[in-house]
């Protein structure tokens, strides 16, 4: 039981966080809960890329006082790097697509898309 | 000689310094834009010669190639740069007569859109062309707001299908780099054949929805005619002629290069048809003239992509060339298009009877253009589409050639509906004052008549980027070469 | 509505399916695929070349505060990997950010609608008070962010997101705070072209864009990693200036 | 220590399909914001205190910052 939860807890939660954003993305008729489900699936994908680089009893990739040379075992740097700038990447596409809602309210006064011409899909 | 990453590099150091720009005068922005895309093509014809005799590889902060991130210029990364960059001079020259509010806003983000596609066709590693793709969908979806009123939507839009792409994207990109522990693609092609056949499907398929955005693919399109419709004419024309040519090229990489595997180009196969057939018979009901073109650009991209997998040579050099002649030709009847809109204050085709008279570049730039597309002998279309149908024929593909008659048969019938619009009927509205756009006209047409009559102009370059597309083998050799 | 819930279930359980299969891959003999959970092997993986530290240079020992000189002088390995490996990707990355930035002020400000400052019309004593202890100390905590990213967790990005969160409190708290458009462009602008300068330095000094040109130090010391420690500052600069532009250009909507 | 990272997990699901779920954009948004924060917790016990330390600074508070924000310039600010 432990052993399984080890090793599905996060690739299992990751997936299943992201298939809920996208199950968020089409159906939600609310502009900003569309763009809080693409959150979910970005914070999904973050998560799945960080746990692929994860090595079990290993330290985090900093030398310091504690772990002082590159012998130790580490895990792995690149996903976490690569997610740094998907995070940031992440929040630019959900701030414009917030200016976006913010403007298409003006006009519309609704954030319902099925409300809202040309936004029906 | 010139170093290839100023190709990127000027670009961004323009945008970063245009607010800049601004400050110091009101008129510099589109004269920097201009002179950045100018230098961007002098920097590669001045890498010409060169890339043509033996692909360019460089490394970014001095790294080793295979270790960090490269980037990797052949032939057919060389077409492609030449397509973005020389759509983007020649927007550029049409920019000069426009206004537009917050204009330092909007040259930067004309000029990233170009680096950012630039770096699509340019780089060699599988992160930084999602970092690319971000970037230029980012401009992309800031472009399309640009026009303001009901821009918005087809911006949103962009944005929400944008956005899960770029999701499923990463997640491809983490189980190729768990399975092969690199991220550069020459390393990933090396050992693509190692791979678990299962968990190559499953990746191709997250890299097929990720990258079949920006290549316009089936289903992944429906934004594609609202945003066409809505963005300002620059936008759609950079849109069309480059960073679709950019989504071909990543797409072409990938299936080409990254995992070849016949299979995968039969169902892009299948989805180029479709796209084709659906978007050329929607693009005939079309009444909004913005619309048509849209509808008209994703069926051209979905015949470029079904002529390219069919893996041939002869095809692949078909689509190359489809592809190049279409940046020219859907650039040229966006902007004519734009022209006609604005003189005629509507998006509608009936509204545009009898300007043909009075806007005389404009129509001329529009009918030149749609006969182009319908494959006018002496117009580089005509070649294209010869060379499509012989490839198609000769990879024993009849149920395609049938479709691709079928389709231009479609293509006539709209075309020349517009055309007749514009100069067989009587004028009926008071006509606006319009920009002028003599110079791109001029220079469209030029390219138009110079690589349909003398279409040897860029056969070695379509060969030897059809051959690099074809042999992947080249491509691992040269990146790893000293491993 | 019913029909497109059920509609959208398909498509999520499709996904689910082709995904989790991925998962339960085993692999035949000399087949590659995904690793287990917690079961990387970073010795055949980039990885271990940047851990190592022996992309361009041969294999050798680093130890803390000992070891000098090495091709990449910073003990944060993300952040070498961040700032110098990969430091290609990081100038996309604030590309991005920059763009966002400037697509949200034009989208907000193309058609002008009336404006309302979202903002505490009369902060009470403490607000006030507290924001103008906290002020300075959300500045101060994001400079050692960002100064020690070499040497610890953290760095640019997050130097720069704190500072932002810094003017995003001090914006809501105080009503007749206002920062000037101009000032928040020319610290992007400045940032930016400091950023792609050093790229262009390198290329014009060492041959290759972005690459390293300073001496690297001893790890683990501040002054360590060479050109890391610049280009952290100016990331810093930058996804501060953009992030708070951001939102600036929200509230002010 | 799998027992702690499988509760923290099932309970990030459960905030996820609440942030879907809630009729009350304000509460959806905090779920989200929710998801955020747990989710730099599970960085840090993957050994990325990096990852962690941004995503709790841009995901789990900008990001909710302006989605808070967008909310009272539309459905909030005009109607009350």
């Amino acid at each position: 039981m432990l052993n399984f939860l080890e090793e599905w807890s996060f690739f299992g939660g990751s997936i299943l966080l992201i298939l809920i954003g996208l199950y968020g993305v089409i159906t939600r008729k609310n502009m900003i809960k569309i763009l809080i489900s693409l959150a979910l699936m970005d914070t999904g994908v973050n998560l799945m890329l960080v746990a692929l680089g994860y090595v079990k009893a290993a330290n985090a990739p900093i030398l310091n006082s504690v772990v002082q040379t590159n012998t130790a075992a580490f895990v792995d740097p690149i996903p976490q790097a690569l997610v740094l700038t998907s995070i940031v990447i992440g929040t630019a596409v959900l701030g414009l697509g917030l200016a976006l809602v913010i403007k298409i309210y003006d006009k519309f006064s609704t954030l319902d898309i099925s409300k809202i011409r040309g936004l029906k899909w | 000689m010139v170093n290839l990453t100023l190709i990127i590099a000027i670009p961004l150091l323009m945008s970063f310094t245009m607010p800049i720009f601004k400050m110091l005068n009101q008129k510099l922005p589109k004269v920097i834009a201009l002179l950045t895309t100018a230098f961007n093509l002098l920097v590669l014809t001045a890498n010409f010669s060169q890339i043509m005799d033996s692909a360019i590889i460089i490394e970014l902060g001095g790294w080793q190639a295979p270790l960090a991130i490269n980037l990797y210029v052949g032939p057919l990364a060389l077409l492609a740069a030449f397509l973005i960059n020389g759509s983007a001079f020649i927007l550029s020259i049409y920019n000069l007569t426009q206004d537009y509010k917050f204009d330092d806003k909007f040259y930067l983000l004309f000029l990233m859109i170009t680096a950012g596609a630039s770096g699509m066709v340019m780089t060699g590693d599988l992160f930084n062309l999602f970092v690319f793709i971000e970037i230029t969908s980012i401009a992309a979806y800031s472009l399309t707001a640009f026009a303001g009123r009901d821009s918005y939507e087809a911006s949103f839009k962009y944005l929400v299908i944008g956005g899960i792409g770029s999701v499923f994207m990463l997640l491809g990109i983490g189980f190729t780099y768990s399975a092969v522990g690199s991220l550069n693609l020459a390393e990933i092609a090396a050992s693509a054949g190692l791979i678990n056949p299962l968990l190559l499907q499953i990746t191709a398929l997250l890299f097929l929805i990720g990258v079949g955005i920006e290549a316009e693919l089936f289903p992944l399109n429906f934004w594609v005619p609202d945003l066409y419709t809505e963005a300002p004419t620059a936008v759609s024309g950079i849109m069309s002629g480059a960073v679709s040519a950019a989504g071909i090229y990543a797409l072409a990489r990938i299936f080409f290069t990254l995992f070849p595997a016949q299979s995968f180009l039969n169902y892009l196969l299948y989805l180029g048809a479709i796209t084709l057939i659906l978007g050329e018979l929607i693009a005939y009901q079309q009444k909004n003239i913005k619309r048509m073109l849209a509808y008209s650009s994703l069926a051209q991209m979905g015949l470029i992509v079904a002529v390219i997998s069919l893996g041939t040579e002869g095809a692949v050099r078909a689509g190359l060339f489809q592809l190049v002649n279409h940046s020219i030709l859907k650039i040229l009847l966006f902007i004519s298009a734009g022209v006609l809109i604005s003189a005629a204050g509507s998006k509608n085709i009936d509204d545009l009877a009898g300007l043909g008279s009075k806007k005389k570049t404009a129509a001329f730039g529009f009918t030149i253009a749609a006969m182009g597309i319908l494959g006018v002998p002496f117009l580089n279309g005509f070649i294209s589409k010869f060379m499509i149908i012989s490839s198609s024929l000769n990879a024993d593909q009849f149920l395609l050639t049938v479709l691709i008659l079928l389709a231009a048969v479609i293509e006539i019938a709209y075309y020349l509906k517009v055309v007749q619009k514009l100069y067989f009927e009587d004028l009926k509205i008071e006509v606006k004052k319009t920009a002028v756009i003599t110079i791109p006209v001029v220079l469209l047409t030029l390219m138009i008549f110079g690589l349909g009559i003398y279409p040897q102009l860029i056969a070695d370059p379509l060969e030897k980027a059809a051959a690099e597309l074809i042999n992947n083998g080249s491509y691992i050799m040269t990146v790893l070469g000293g491993m | 509505m019913k029909f497109r819930n059920f509609l959208a279930l398909i498509i999520v359980a499709v996904f689910a399916f082709i995904i989790f299969q991925a998962f339960t891959i085993v692999p035949a003999a000399g087949e590659i695929t995904i690793n287990k959970f917690g079961q990387a092997d970073l010795s055949n993986r980039t990885a271990s070349r940047y851990i190592n530290k022996n992309v361009n240079s041969d294999s050798k020992k680093v130890i803390y505060k000992e070891s000098s000189n090495l091709e990449s002088g910073s003990a944060n390995i993300v952040t070498s990997v961040v700032a110098n490996y990969r430091s290609f990707d990081t100038l996309g990355e604030i590309t991005v950010l920059f763009l966002a930035a400037a697509g949200i002020a034009i989208v907000l400000n193309l058609e002008k609608s009336e404006k309302s400052r979202f903002a505490a019309k009369e902060a009470s004593l403490i607000l006030n008070t507290g924001i103008k202890i906290i002020f300075p100390l959300l500045l101060l905590a994001g400079a050692y962010i960002f100064i020690h990213g070499h040497l610890s967790p953290g760095g640019g990005f997050q130097g720069g997101a704190v500072i932002a969160t810094a003017f995003l409190l001090k914006m809501l708290a105080d009503y007749k705070f206002e920062i000037k458009e101009k000032s928040i462009t020319l610290v992007e602008s400045a940032a930016g072209i400091v950023f792609v300068g050093l790229g262009l330095y390198g290329l014009i000094t060492r041959g290759s864009f972005l690459e390293n040109f300073l001496a690297t130090g001893t790890v683990g010391e501040l002054f360590s990693g060479g050109t890391i420690a610049v280009i952290y500052t100016a990331i810093a600069f930058k996804v501060g200036a953009e992030l708070t532009n951001i939102v600036k250009s929200l509230i002010e909507a | 220590m799998p027992l702690i990272s499988s509760f923290l997990i099932l309970i990030m699901l459960i905030a996820a399909l609440a942030a879907l779920f809630f009729d009350n954009l304000l509460n959806s948004i905090i779920a989200a914001g929710l998801v955020s924060l747990i989710a730099s917790v599970l960085f840090y016990f993957l050994k990325a205190p990096d990852v962690a330390m941004t995503e709790a600074a841009i995901g789990a508070g900008l990001t909710t910052a302006i989605f808070v924000l967008a909310l009272y310039k539309t459905e909030r600010g005009k109607s009350e």
